[in-house]
């Protein structure tokens, strides 16, 4: 099983319903600023990405990766700035359920997932349906659901898993659960907050595998501090440096990881 | 689906055995004579009725606390407001039997009232007081659910307020001006829908009525337990904001188990007053509102079945022992409540489970 | 059978157990009194004690139970009116017998209850009038002070009525509840305080149960002295002054069919074999018990019915009731009291008396003899004639 | 007419002679209440010692008569004969003079005439206070007469008020206007209805009329100032008992996690206990009988210490991790323990007097009575916060114990031993329920139900504050205090109430974490 | 130092470890590898005493500490950095850096010492900070910070590098390094990153399924035998 008949199920819409895209970035940050207590967490970022880019973000601990990502899916409100999904979708004025349901999908630091659900439910909430009160309640798991749950299963290699509870699982067997939740979900653009901590080398390297065949089917944020796996999936993409709270430096792998700056704050001699 | 199946065969089997026994508790009651070794005392059966009317709002109760994990210590407050609107009914069809052989009940003509205040409107109707007992706990509880979940309060902080709100709705009925017969409440009813209410075949047939309510509630509560919606409720309960990033308004999940939980508590209160004559504030007190979350802990809480279970056995233990041992049934009481937590961590349903999987 | 059941549904347990409870013990005395004497009709009375727990839909139940289950032929207890009129119906449906020994604010006439505690002309309108006379105090302005629910709002209702009878503005009464276990006195007090500045005020409390003592604790650490203001309640006897320090107390009054400090053959008699009792039993505190008038009508309840069985020569429930009309027994309170053949209710005398600092009461007025009860007060309209059943 | 009579006497004043006439004392004795109370008024004229020692031996039920008719003072086993002055031992048949609360109050009308020109500064001031609730126009000779003697400062400053409220009746119009400038400092209550009659027709001279107003106003507006200033302290009276009673649960419930039930129970344990003190110094101390309360404070802290760590180590400890279930347990507890109680000590009440030294209370203001056992546990109250908040604050143990309540292994695992840091902390928590019980015998009940009336508002006090919030539930306790004493003069008590539960549920709508929420990523 | 013998795991039903034995000396290092979900942190979590053990010994300087609880073992001198940070969220950076001196006394119990801001200075400035308001990055090495200021005789590590930033994880080398210089501790060392494993441990062992499958000297680590275990 590979990656590519995944990307048959999964409905490969690059924008969806409601999402304008005509200026051809699906992300804009504009001046977003975060303070907590007075710590500016995020000071004045911006930052935007087109559609169907992978667009990587490193940057060290503490330089407001999780907390932009928090921003976007609205967990965490702005002090100031604006963000916008697509032209016209103001972020900050929508809910973390509207903002899902429009169409962009997390992966958290830490794994985050339904503990006391099985490894299938945990897929089959995340599904793409319709999620209000009264659909749900009638909803019944068509073949082809049945079999697209099935997919993600072997996807992330658990198919033997399906009906362990999802809080058993390792941490790495967790982080792979998140992946196939957020494949699930189809979103338009995809979050990825560190998603080979705690992978050995070659989960690592089939999660590099996995993300270059998403490229241009989504548009897709990645954060991470392994830099090997940043180099893979990077390619010749665009590389975002974060620094306390801003863009530090920005340009190929190449460049960035040259920059002194980037050397100094982040990568180390 | 992919989910263990909620109750084995043998639960099934066991459930479809207790209807039948409990089916046949009031025909056997009316059908023999007191003294014929197969007749079952009138007593037995009211009280059966009593604790069916509990084990339904326990039920009820399952399905907040259990599934989406919103503790309520408010649930007396529906349970008692849908007795209440059936009270009404059963008050105004007293008709000129009260002592003061008014139109009015004895404790408006005491207040001096002269007509029935505008809320007591039309309750002279069964069909319309039988509405009320759905309606009013039922918006009683989407307002009050709405703005405590679109606050997002949770936890503690969510049964808190239930218990206060129980608490304010039991002051407000205590006072005598509030217009449902203050402390004394409601009482010494008289007939229903023409029927003696103390006429052993309309005991039988409330106690029937209650019956089918209860099994009718249990399948309904399985059908959305094993819903797929029953899964959100289960994730609302251990991660409500994972649950937004995927999509889900937890919001109006919760207000929906949240309203008809209430309905159902507000239907088995409805129940239980023609069967123990007589409704009042204090079963709005806080305690008794922890009481049917004991019922609930008891029995096993998201088990549906358990919170039966409990409700049955904790109230059965408690009219069997304050008859048997006046002075000391609340140390036994107090006893079992904490050998259950300790040895049976998932209540009575739990052991069940228990001893099922160890002989399979 | 060989023994006769008698049913005892008091609240042993829960919030009314701190009144209910002595008269079980009281109970169970008298009937231990009545079978040392050979019992009734030759038969030993078997007590069936229950406890409903302070839950009225529980005492509905076990009220059942009694009667149904355990076959008891008659049953005393109660105390609160909410706990009456939930076992009411049970009573009337299965035709059996209750008594109910506690004061409570009338209104009501069952053929299936006895009263043998106090309508309110037989407590709270003889206790007002006391304190209008010029004896006692001869009080211009009155706070009725109850705790919220029926009993206290209907005797404040009726002695409204009669207060304005007597030409009482309603400027001058000031009417006043708490919630049930409300603790907190002090606004209520010094509220008591400035209104009593208009003119010489009472206060006539009704509040009940557990609210007595941070009331009365207030009230003396307010240093309202009964001289200035004061207060007679309908609900507090020697029982419940166990709990309180009485000094500061001195002189506040209440109104009562009974008080233990009554000095009668018949009373000296009742309280030592109550001590005896207690020693015996070893009740909590037996050293320290008290009798008081709830009591003493629980106490002449279980002796009358007794009578009433002897006379009518069976238990049956009508026959006993028929039996009933006209019993008089010699009681503690040092009267001869007789059941009226028309209402159920005890002819009663009436005492009014202060409280002393040993926390008993020194009778200050008193009935010349026992009066007839009103359950139907005449001072709400529409009463007129109902006094019988 | 009474005081007429009493004031002629008093005036004539003749010379004390041993003992009194037993023609004045026999009606004491009688059955006619007329009869006594005029007899009371004639003893008071004589104005000498043995009338002051019959009419306080009257008033202190010391007074006992034969059945023939002859008065003695009982004091011991002493009877004292007024009408010979000699003692000798207790005749037969004697029975306690009946006094009722007319009586009292002519012995008090008696008494305080006489000790307006005691020697004692004191008795002469409480004398004049006591007669400004009650003088009249036919006193006021007599005050003139004592204000003329009179030396202190304050005694002639209240005299001079008593004065004032004694002419206010005056024929004369130009003494009425005297009378009613000289009251413009006056915080006497009682005044206004006099002078708001004043204001009527019933006063034909409009200079008074006019003053009057103005008295009325200043009067007005000083007893709104003190009733003001009384609402706020039962409001800080009312919070200081919420706060007690719910400072323990703060610790079990809000540090802890545990849904603590038995909590009232814990607090009527140490409500038992101060019983029980109060009872071992009646009987084995009893001269240090006021003392009691200092020893009930060690004594209930550690004996609900003991029955928390007991509950702690045999039942509570199976269920950390599992808040929901100790609610089941600790409900089963409390049951138990109530019984146990009831059982031991009977279902009624127990008696827990105040010591003497916190009956009473300090007038302040006019007429604003301050109760000392009030005061006494407000100040407590703080003491009680400040120590707690030390410990919690200031300590290792502080430290550990809110490490181990927030992650419980990793506490294990960086060396701290959860087992005993929970024993200890719910033993604290369990031995300040025990203080709080303390703190509560000295106000209401002490009886089995005692903890049930608390629990609710225990439980609503720490979650408005924001569970685990030290500060909050202080913050907490002092608003529902204020708020439901600024309320409850409006509406009621009953509404009050209501009113404050519905504000509480509108406030967590507000502040769905309680008073003081937690913020940032820690929060979830 | 550490001894370990033949331990065995259940959860519930499955059997996670299976006969595990190590040895671990005074001032080495030893890495434990292995795939996700093979047993690693099961195996550090029995070590730590967090969870029982059903059979086999575990041995520190030849005390039976098998049946200890956690904070016996942590005064016994172990100190645990775990898998998910574990940092007390609620209380400050300094309060959690004072709980990593749980096991002294007196006056040491108060004093952190400024060998760890050198370390992490990020720590420095946070004192103040609630430990869950911090980034994960900055929470791992609080952990870390917290470990060692512990001073314990053996240091176990659970994925230490997860989410930290390269240039720290190059410090964290170093101090690992430095720590094995000394030679008073003894350093247990989980890790999916192998070069960084590699770079720092005398020996390793690799775990699959719960058994050990392979282990040795440092040397051994490339062989391709061990790279296989590590695969997927
Ligand atoms: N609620 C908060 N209160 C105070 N400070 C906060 C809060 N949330 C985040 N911070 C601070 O904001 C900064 C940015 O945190 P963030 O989690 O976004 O970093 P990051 O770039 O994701 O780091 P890492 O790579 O370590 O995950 C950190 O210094 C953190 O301590
Ligand atoms: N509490 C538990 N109950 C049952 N099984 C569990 C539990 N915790 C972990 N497991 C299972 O035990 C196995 C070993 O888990 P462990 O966490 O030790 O793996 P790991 O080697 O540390 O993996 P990773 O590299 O992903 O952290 C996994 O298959 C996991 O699913
Ligand atoms: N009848 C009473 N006192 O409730
Ligand atoms: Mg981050
Ligand atoms: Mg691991």
């Amino acid at each position: 099983m590979s990656a590519n008949e995944h990307l048959n199920i999964s409905s490969g819409r690059v924008a969806g319903e409601g999402l304008d895209t005509t200026h051809g970035a699906i992300l804009y940050l504009e001046e977003i600023t975060v303070s907590f207590d007075g710590f500016r967490a995020l000071n004045k970022l911006s930052l935007d990405i087109s559609v169907g880019e992978l667009r990587c973000i490193i940057g060290p601990n503490g330089a407001g990766k999780t907390t932009m990502m928090d921003v976007i899916t609205g967990k965490t409100r702005p002090t100031s700035g604006t963000a916008f999904f697509g032209q016209t979708m103001d972020l900050s004025r929508m809910t973390e359920y509207q903002i899902a349901h429009a169409g962009i999908g997390r992966k958290f630091q830490r794994p985050t997932i339904f503990e006391q659900h099985t490894v299938f439910e945990n897929l089959e909430l995340a599904m793409k349906t319709d999620k209000r009160v009264r659909p749900t309640l009638f909803a019944r798991l068509s073949s082809e659901q049945h079999g697209k749950i099935d997919e993600i299963l072997k996807l992330i290699r658990l198919s033997g898993s399906e009906r362990r509870l999802a809080g058993l699982l390792s941490h790495g067997q967790k982080q792979w659960l998140e992946i196939g939740m957020l494949l699930m979900q189809e979103p338009q653009l995809i979050l990825l907050d560190e998603p080979v901590a705690g992978m050995s080398d070659a989960e690592t390297a089939r999660t590099a595998e996995l993300l270059n065949e998403l490229r241009g089917k989504h548009s897709i944020m990645v954060v991470e501090h392994d830099m090997a796996f940043v180099t893979e999936i990077a390619q010749q993409g665009v590389v975002t440096v974060l620094h306390e709270g801003s863009v530090l430096a920005q340009g190929t792998m190449a460049q960035v990881q040259s920059d002194e700056r980037v050397i100094e704050v982040y990568l180390g001699r | 689906m992919n989910q263990p199946s909620l109750f084995s065969h043998r639960a099934w089997s066991g459930i479809a055995a207790c209807c039948l026994v409990l089916a046949a508790l009031p025909v056997l009651n009316l059908a023999f004579a007191d003294g014929h070794p197969l007749h079952v005392p009138s007593y037995m059966v009211s009280l059966v009725g009593k604790f069916m009317c509990y084990a339904l709002a326990a039920l009820a109760l399952d399905m907040v606390w259990g599934y989406a994990g919103i503790l309520s210590l408010g649930h007396g407050v529906f349970f008692a407001l849908g007795a209440y609107a059936h009270g009404m009914y059963l008050m105004r069809a007293i008709g000129r039997e009260g002592v003061y052989q008014s139109d009015l009940p004895d404790f408006m003509v005491f207040l001096d009232w002269k007509t029935y205040p505008w809320y007591w409107t039309a309750t002279d109707s069964f069909w319309y007081c039988l509405a009320l007992v759905v309606l009013v706990p039922g918006v009683l509880a989407f307002v009050f659910g709405f703005f405590a979940f679109r606050s997002r309060i949770k936890g503690v902080y969510f049964s808190i307020i239930t218990q206060a709100m129980t608490y304010a709705f039991m002051l407000l009925f205590f006072r005598n001006n509030t217009g449902f017969g203050g402390n004394n409440g409601f009482t010494d009813f008289k007939r229903i829908l023409g029927y003696s209410i103390s006429a052993p075949a309309t005991k039988a047939t409330l106690y029937l009525v209650t019956l089918a309510m209860l099994a009718g509630s249990l399948l309904l509560c399985r059908w959305i337990v094993k819903s797929k919606l029953g899964r959100v409720l289960q994730a609302v309960r251990d991660s409500e904001s994972r649950l937004m990033f995927i999509g889900y308004n937890p919001l109006w999940f919760k207000l929906f188990v949240w309203t008809l939980s209430a309905v159902l508590c507000g239907i088995a209160g409805a129940l239980y007053v023609p069967q123990v004559g007589i409704i009042n504030p204090s079963e709005m007190s806080p305690a008794n509102s922890i009481e049917m979350v004991i019922w609930a802990a008891v029995g096993g809480r998201g088990t549906l079945l358990g919170p039966i279970i409990g409700a049955f056995s904790v109230n059965g233990l408690k009219s069997w022992f304050t008859g048997a041992f006046p002075n000391l049934w609340l140390f036994a009481l107090g006893l079992i409540f904490i050998l259950v937590t300790r040895y049976l961590p998932q209540g009575i349903a739990g052991l069940a489970a228990r001893l099922r999987k160890e002989q399979p | 059978a060989d023994t006769i059941k008698v049913g005892i549904l008091h609240s042993l347990s829960g919030t009314m157990a701190i009144s209910e409870t002595s008269l079980k013990d009281v109970a169970l005395m008298t009937i231990d009194e009545i079978n040392a004497k050979g019992g009734v009709m030759g038969k030993k009375l078997e007590a069936v004690v229950v406890d409903p727990a302070s839950n009225w839909p529980l005492f509905a139940e076990k009220a059942r139970g009694l009667i149904a289950q355990d076959k008891v032929s008659v049953v005393f207890g109660c105390w609160t009116s909410v706990s009456r009129k939930s076992v009411l119906p049970v009573f009337k449906e299965l035709n059996s017998l209750l008594f109910y020994p506690v004061q409570y604010e009338g209104e009501e006439l069952e053929k299936n209850v006895f009263y043998t505690g106090a309508a309110p002309n037989q407590q709270a309108i003889p206790a007002v009038e006391y304190l209008m006379s010029k004896e006692g105090g001869g009080a211009k302005r009155f706070v009725l002070l109850g705790t919220d629910y029926v009993y206290p709002r209907t005797t404040n209702k009726i002695l409204r009525a009669y207060l304005k009878s007597k030409g009482v503005k309603d400027s001058d009464i000031d009417e006043v509840y708490t919630p049930f276990g409300h603790s907190d006195y002090q606004t209520i007090v010094a509220n008591i305080k400035k209104f009593s500045a208009g003119g010489k005020t009472a206060v006539i409390s009704t509040i009940n149960g557990d609210s007595n003592v941070p009331f009365y604790k207030e009230l003396g650490n307010a240093g309202l002295k009964a001289t200035d203001v004061p207060v007679v309640a309908f609900s507090v006897g020697e029982e419940e002054l166990r709990g309180v320090d009485t000094k500061p107390l001195l002189g506040h009054l209440a109104a009562w069919n009974y008080f233990e400090s009554v000095k009668n053959p018949v009373n000296t008699e009742f309280i030592k074999k109550w001590k005896a009792y207690a020693v015996a039993k070893k009740l909590p505190n037996a050293n320290t018990v008290v009798t008081n008038d709830p009591m003493e009508a629980t106490y002449v309840g279980i002796h009358m019915w007794a009578q009433a069985v002897e006379k009518a020569k069976s238990t049956d429930t009508d026959k006993v009731i028929a039996a009933m009309a006209g019993q008089t027994f010699k009681a503690p309170s040092g009267f001869t009291l007789t059941m009226d053949p028309t209402n159920h209710h005890l002819h009663k005398p009436v005492f009014i008396g202060e409280i002393r600092p040993d926390g008993q009461f020194s009778v200050v007025w008193k009935t010349p003899g026992p009066v007839r009860a009103n359950p139907w007060s005449p001072y709400i309209p529409g009463n007129e004639g109902k006094q019988k059943l | 007419m009474k005081k007429l009579l009493l004031l002629a006497c008093l005036l004539l004043s003749c010379a004390a002679h041993a003992a009194i006439d037993s023609a004045l004392l026999a009606p004491l004795a009688g059955g006619d209440p007329d009869a006594r109370v005029e007899a009371i008024v004639k003893i008071g004229a004589l104005a000498n010692d043995d009338a002051t020692r019959l009419l306080a031996a009257l008033k202190n039920d010391a007074l006992y008569a034969t059945p023939d008719g002859r008065i003695f003072i009982v004091t011991d086993d002493k009877a004292y004969n007024p009408a010979t002055g000699e003692t000798g031992p207790l005749p037969e048949g004697l029975d306690g003079v009946m006094v009722n609360n007319r009586l009292r109050g002519a012995v008090d009308d008696a008494l305080s005439a006489l000790k307006l020109f005691s020697p004692d500064r004191a008795q002469r001031l409480a004398a004049a206070t006591e007669l400004q609730k009650s003088v009249t126009l036919a006193q006021a000779p007599l005050i003139e007469k004592a204000l003329a003697k009179e030396q202190d400062p304050d005694i002639r400053t209240m005299l001079q008020l008593v004065a004032g409220t004694a002419n206010l009746q005056s024929p004369d119009a130009a003494k009425r206007k005297a009378a009613v400038e000289a009251l413009a400092d006056s915080s006497n209550a009682n005044l206004r209805p006099l002078l708001q009659a004043m204001q009527s027709d019933k006063e034909p001279d409009q200079a008074v009329r006019v003053a009057a107003a103005h008295t009325l106003q200043a009067l007005d507006s000083r007893l709104a100032r003190t009733e003001f200033i009384g609402n706020v302290f039962y409001g800080v009276s009312l919070a200081s008992v919420l706060l007690l009673t719910a400072l323990g649960l703060a610790i079990t419930f809000g540090l802890m996690g545990i849904i603590n039930m038995a909590h009232g129970e814990l607090l009527m344990i140490g409500a038992y206990t101060t019983y029980l003190c109060q009872l071992a110094f009646r009987n084995y101390f009893p001269s240090a009988v006021d003392c009691y309360l200092i020893a009930a404070l060690p004594a209930a802290f550690l004996v609900t210490a003991a029955v928390g760590i007991a509950l702690e180590r045999t039942v509570i400890r199976w269920l950390y991790g599992r808040p929901l279930e100790t609610l089941l347990a600790t409900w089963g507890i409390s049951l138990i323990l109530m019984q146990a109680v009831r059982t031991i000590f009977g279902a009624q009440n127990v008696e827990v007097a105040n010591p003497s030294w916190m009956s009473g209370g300090v007038t302040v203001l006019g007429s604003l009575v301050l109760a000392y056992n009030r005061i006494v546990i407000i100040v407590f109250a703080l003491l009680v916060v400040a120590g707690v908040w030390l410990i919690l604050n200031k300590t290792r143990l502080g430290l550990f114990v809110r490490a181990v309540m927030q992650n419980r292994r990793m506490a294990g695992c960086v060396g701290v031993s959860t087992a005993k840091i929970d024993m200890m902390t719910f033993g604290l928590g369990s031995g300040i329920a025990g203080l709080g019980g303390v703190a509560l015998s000295q106000l209401g009940n002490v009886g089995p139900d005692l903890g049930q009336s608390y629990i609710v508002d225990s439980f609503m006090v720490v979650v408005l504050g924001g569970v685990g919030q030290l500060a909050g539930t202080i913050i907490a306790a002092l608003g529902l205090g204020e708020a439901n004493k600024f309320l409850e003069p409006v509406a009621g008590a009953v509404l009050a109430k209501i009113a404050i539960l519905v504000f509480i549920i509108m406030f967590i709508q507000k502040r769905p974490q309680g008073l003081f929420a937690m913020k940032g990523r820690s929060a979830e | 130092m550490l001894q370990v013998e033949k331990i065995n795991q259940y959860y519930g039903s499955s059997h996670t470890l299976r006969g595990v034995s190590l040895e671990l000396e005074r001032g080495k290092c030893i890495a434990l590898l292995g795939r996700n979900g093979v047993g690693k942190t099961t195996l550090l979590k029995c070590l730590m005493g967090v969870l029982p053990v059903s059979a086999g010994a575990v041995r520190l300087e030849g005390r039976d500490i098998t049946r200890m609880a956690p904070h016996q073992r942590a005064r016994a001198g172990i100190a645990y950095v775990p898998q998910g940070r574990e940092i007390f969220a609620r209380l400050t950076v300094e309060e959690n850096l004072l709980m990593g001196l749980a096991t002294h006394s007196g006056r040491k119990a108060s004093t952190i010492k400024g060998e760890v801001y050198e370390l992490f200075p990020v720590l420095k400035d946070m004192l103040h900070r609630r430990g869950g308001d911090l980034s994960g990055g900055q929470q791992q090495q609080l952990a870390i910070a917290r470990a060692l200021l512990a001073e314990p005789k053996l240091i176990i590590l659970d994925e230490p590098t997860e989410g930290i930033q390269p240039s720290i994880i190059k410090d964290i080398g170093n101090v690992i390094r430095l720590l094995r210089q000394r030679g008073d501790m003894a350093i247990l060392l989980c890790e999916q990153y192998f070069d960084f494993a590699h770079e720092l441990a005398d020996q390793f062992i690799v775990l699959s399924r719960g058994e050990v499958v392979a282990s040795g000297a440092q040397a051994a680590m490339n062989d391709p035998e061990v790279k296989r275990h590590l695969a997927v």
